[in-house]
């Protein structure tokens, strides 16, 4: 779906991070937690490709006038890197943006009842926060945030306020732990009895360190991938990652935008 | 009155002169969703080879001023695959698909031609000759009139159907190109394909694209592309479709002016998924506003 | 500790790497006002003939995506009137000052290298082999390596400054052309020059430019100069100046990750004038930023 | 100069037509009437190249606040035709322009005493109105003001605050006579006994039309010419007009930007 939307508020929430809501057609409340969107940002050809971003929550908006009808909006939580987010963070309530989606495929919210460890890493926690929304409803849910400095900690009042257990670490140890997210994480599997099911966002590294750690403990992983997109839909094979077959004389690529941005983590290929 | 859009391209009967650009719009499915495909004059889909194409490691894309460079390696799936999951979709569309396709020999080339040929759903054959010819040292096709004229006449002994010949822009003389192919038998020559190009990420110090060069397109490219069209609609008698960096109707009727009897859309459709649909809505409504009765009318009437 | 940011260019002792691009800086004065020009490495004066040249009729500029045409026509004052009212301006600036010329003929290249072989204020010569050969039904030098072969060996036998070729990119093959130029004597190349293109006024249905085409410059061809300068570098062994879109720090290095041991900054010049001197500051910045010692350690350091 | 400005206002002053306000270093005020800036419009490459104004006023601006020194300004007055004229008309108070002038050749203010009549054409009233201010101190001045429609007559009430009488023709008849301004002018001449000096600026066909009825009545004549720029300093040849003596065999080509954009007519070659 291609919609013009509205800008609702564009705050930012740390150093270089900020949190957008916009107004969406009905239909966008049906998106599920993982999928995304395509933003355009600016009207020109300078940037000239959308933009992705994940949906960090879905709400509904009412305005504050009499008779109104409430509307559906989304959140995105974003970190200032290039032009395009640089743009994106000088917008103002009112604006509009062009948007496509919900793109991809999202999360598979997993067995009931099974603790759910959730892994994000600096802005990889935008998609988590909607699935931390839909899991609590059916699990117990923990949090492992890393990031290299505090201000990379996102949102966690946010997740506690859901009921979520957050566990933080940074690398400089300006908040939480000092050190890796994952050192958190295997502790937490080393004490767990029952099964538990992993879903993790953030940089390669550190979605690999993940995938490593589920498959030595045996648990489902879900990760989610970037990858560079031309064009959202899987027309263009821009944005491929390579599946768990993948060698070079048997090429097995997956679709980022639309088989993913989320992956059973043992259909992909860790070695690169 | 409504103008006459149609346009009788080198035998294919299309309702209106905009096409989508192969490689942008996968196998036309991809992009249902977004595009009535019932109102544009057809699709091209991704480049197709006999066997099924890895493609090159990523990073495949990056953005340029203006544009973007892609290097995609020509990853398909092969014409049996194509035939047994994408065939079926191209039947249930109304609207012509046309077929891009490439090889490493004239031989892969010709076989390639004649089972597409067999293929009822597919009304017309592109030729994409931006490619290293493996049997003459890598030298690709598109870029020795001798090699294009061979492929050429490879497939059009192989195929009745419609055949367009995809020209490259990376020649000194795109002319002597476009007529090689239409000597040796295309009904129709679109042009252009992606110009070569590159981007270094200065904070790595390594090529962006994992292929180290790739092909630049978008509205950079179009002053290169419109003039390209422009020297080979004075220089050859067959058909042109333009393409290169077009965006909206007016890029569209500039490409026409210019000697385009077609255009396709290529990187605009990431941006606006539409645009095809949008150009064609947009060229119906200019002709109508400025009294031009057929579309047709304006091919070539560039005034110089 | 300050980087070193001094460069020698096949004889030319440079205080850096940047210059500016022949018929973007006119013969410096232009821009002495908005550039302190002893913060440049050089600058390149606009395409000198032996006669004055009137150029094309107007319009001769228009934007593009990205880029601009330009079909200036070559207009320039000739050698006397470049002796008598240009060359005291260069003498009074402490900046090498290098000529770009042209001819139509091999013989007339060679003439005009050899006056200007004469003129101590000019410290190196530019060859702009862009342009037709009468003598040969207009086939432009730059795209034929026996002509342009010719015309840098007759050019050579008649200076015996630092001789510079400018390569065209409307070629099949820049190394090819790169490795002719070289073995007749080029002491470096520069690289590239304009790509040939055209833009339309669909209102008029005119073309944009009273020349019809015209040349691409700006950040549109970015890509497909960092490609022909990566491309040459790794097979020519003469030292590259490279150009092309280039309107920052950052794009200058790029280029010198890809193999040029210097740049030249052209269309940027129009945005800000003080573009080049700012591209060199901000050289020197990320050089001392990134703790490297010479910039020359940069060149060609791509990792591929 | 190169410098940045701040906007202090931007205001439609007529359909299409918009007025804007900027601040300006102390050496600006030493700009002439005729002499024109040029405008970098957004930050990025779309659009690309500088665009050229002429000076429709200069003043100062004394901020409200306490203690404020009062600073040099310029005004523009502009007719959005594109995508440069368009993003100019968007801006605000307060937002920021990259400006570089003043640039070229104004215009010479003749003899003292002698009548002025000042010839505008649409948008081509902006440089007049800063010549028209300076001329008032020493001469009669009369305007001749024309264009497509009423909308395209602009800011006549502060040519008249000036003591300039003004005539105004409309192709439409919507304003003023129904016609060309240049029949206005023409009566005018006829009924002058003395000599007078035209001012022109316009489009091309009025200044041709200008030029040609300055050599009639033999009096000085200087016109204001537009070109496509690229450089606006001398540098590029973009923006040339034929002198008097050019034919395609003994060219001769005057630099509108540098030259410029002020000619006496008599200097430029008409024939084209
Ligand atoms: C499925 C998906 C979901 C994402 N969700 C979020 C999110 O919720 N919050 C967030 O802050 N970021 C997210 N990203 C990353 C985000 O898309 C990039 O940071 C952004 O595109 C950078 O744009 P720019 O113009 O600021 O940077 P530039 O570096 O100027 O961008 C240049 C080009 O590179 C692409 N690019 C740059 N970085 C990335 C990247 N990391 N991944 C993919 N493409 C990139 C851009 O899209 C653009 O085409 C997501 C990426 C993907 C693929
Ligand atoms: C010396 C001079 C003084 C001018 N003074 C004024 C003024 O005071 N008020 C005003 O409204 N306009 C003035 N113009 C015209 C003004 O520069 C153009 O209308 C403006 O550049 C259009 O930009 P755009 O991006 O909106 O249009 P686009 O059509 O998108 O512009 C595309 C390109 O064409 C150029 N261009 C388009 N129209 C013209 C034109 N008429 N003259 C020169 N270049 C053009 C633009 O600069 C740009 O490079 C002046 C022009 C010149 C040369
Ligand atoms: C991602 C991508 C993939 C492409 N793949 C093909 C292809 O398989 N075969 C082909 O002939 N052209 C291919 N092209 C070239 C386009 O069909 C078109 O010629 C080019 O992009 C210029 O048009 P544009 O500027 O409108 O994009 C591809 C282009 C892009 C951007
Ligand atoms: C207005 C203009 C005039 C030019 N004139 C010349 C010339 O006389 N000789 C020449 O060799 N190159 C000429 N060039 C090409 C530039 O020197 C340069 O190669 C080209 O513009 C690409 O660099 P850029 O993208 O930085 O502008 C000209 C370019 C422009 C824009
Ligand atoms: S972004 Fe185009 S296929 Fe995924
Ligand atoms: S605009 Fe460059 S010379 Fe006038």
């Amino acid at each position: 779906m291609q919609f013009t939307s509205m800008v609702l508020s564009n705050a930012e929430v740390s150093p270089g991070y900020h949190r957008m809501r916009l107004t969406a057609p009905p239909e966008f409340a049906a998106a599920r937690a993982g999928q995304f969107v395509m933003v355009r940002v600016g009207g020109g050809i300078d940037p000239l490709l959308r933009r992705p971003f994940g949906i960090f929550d879905l709400s509904t908006h009412t305005p504050l006038h009499d008779g109104a009808v409430s509307q559906p909006c989304f959140e995105m939580l974003y970190r200032v890197v290039g032009k395009g987010t640089a743009l994106l963070s000088t917008l103002h309530a009112t604006d509009r943006l062009d948007v496509l989606g919900p793109l991809g495929t999202g999360f598979d919210l997993g067995t009931p009842g099974a603790e759910k460890l959730l892994v994000g890493g600096g802005v990889g926690l935008a998609p988590l926060y909607l699935l931390a929304r839909h899991l609590v409803q059916q699990s117990p849910v923990r949090l492992f945030a890393g990031g290299r400095t505090r201000d990379d900690i996102l949102c966690i009042t946010e997740f506690e306020r859901l009921g979520v257990e957050c566990y933080v670490a940074t690398e400089d140890g300006s908040l939480g732990e000092c050190g890796l997210v994952t050192e958190a994480l295997v502790s937490r599997l080393e004490q767990l009895e029952g099964g538990a099911e992993l879903f993790a966002c953030g940089p390669h590294p550190m979605l690999k360190a993940v995938a490593a750690i589920a498959a030595y403990h045996a648990i489902p992983c879900q990760v989610s991938l970037e990858g560079y997109m031309a064009c959202g839909v899987g027309a263009c094979l821009g944005c491929v990652t390579p599946g768990h077959g993948h060698t070079a004389e048997t090429p097995d690529y997956r679709c980022v935008c639309k088989e993913g941005p989320v992956f059973p983590a043992h259909e992909l290929g860790w070695e690169e | 009155m409504k103008p006459d859009m149609t346009v009788n391209l080198a035998g294919l009967e299309l309702r209106n002169p905009v096409m989508t650009a192969s490689g942008t719009f996968g196998y036309g499915r991809e992009f249902a969703d977004y595009v009535d495909l019932e109102k544009i004059g057809a699709f091209v889909t991704k480049g197709l080879s006999l066997k099924p194409r890895p493609g090159n490691p990523t990073p495949r894309i990056v953005e340029t001023p203006g544009g973007m460079l892609n290097a995609i390696g020509l990853q398909n799936v092969g014409i049996e695959a194509f035939i047994a999951e994408k065939v079926p979709f191209l039947a249930r569309v109304n609207t012509p698909a046309i077929v891009n396709f490439f090889g490493s020999t004239p031989e892969e080339y010709a076989e390639l031609a004649g089972r597409l040929d067999e293929i009822p759903q597919v009304a017309g054959l592109e030729v994409n000759i931006s490619c290293p010819n493996v049997k003459q040292g890598g030298i690709v096709f598109g870029t020795d009139p001798a090699c294009a004229g061979q492929v050429v006449a490879a497939c059009r002994r192989a195929t009745k159907k419609p055949l367009i010949v995809k020209l490259s822009p990376n020649v000194t003389d795109v002319v002597v190109m476009a007529q090689a192919c239409a000597d040796a038998g295309a009904d129709a020559l679109s042009l252009i394909n992606t110009l070569t190009g590159m981007a270094i990420d200065l904070k790595s110090r390594k090529p962006v694209l994992a292929n180290i060069t790739g092909g630049l397109s978008g509205p950079a490219i179009k002053p290169v592309a419109l003039r390209m069209v422009w020297q080979v609609s004075r220089a050859v008698q067959v058909p042109l479709i333009g393409i290169g960096g077009i965006t909206s109707a007016t890029d569209a009727l500039e490409f026409i002016l210019a000697g385009a009897s077609a255009v396709q859309v290529g990187t605009a459709s990431f941006i606006t998924p539409s645009a095809s649909q949008e150009i064609a809505q947009g060229m119906e409504r200019w002709l109508e506003e400025h009294g031009v009765a057929r579309v047709s009318d304006l091919v070539g009437a560039l005034e110089c």
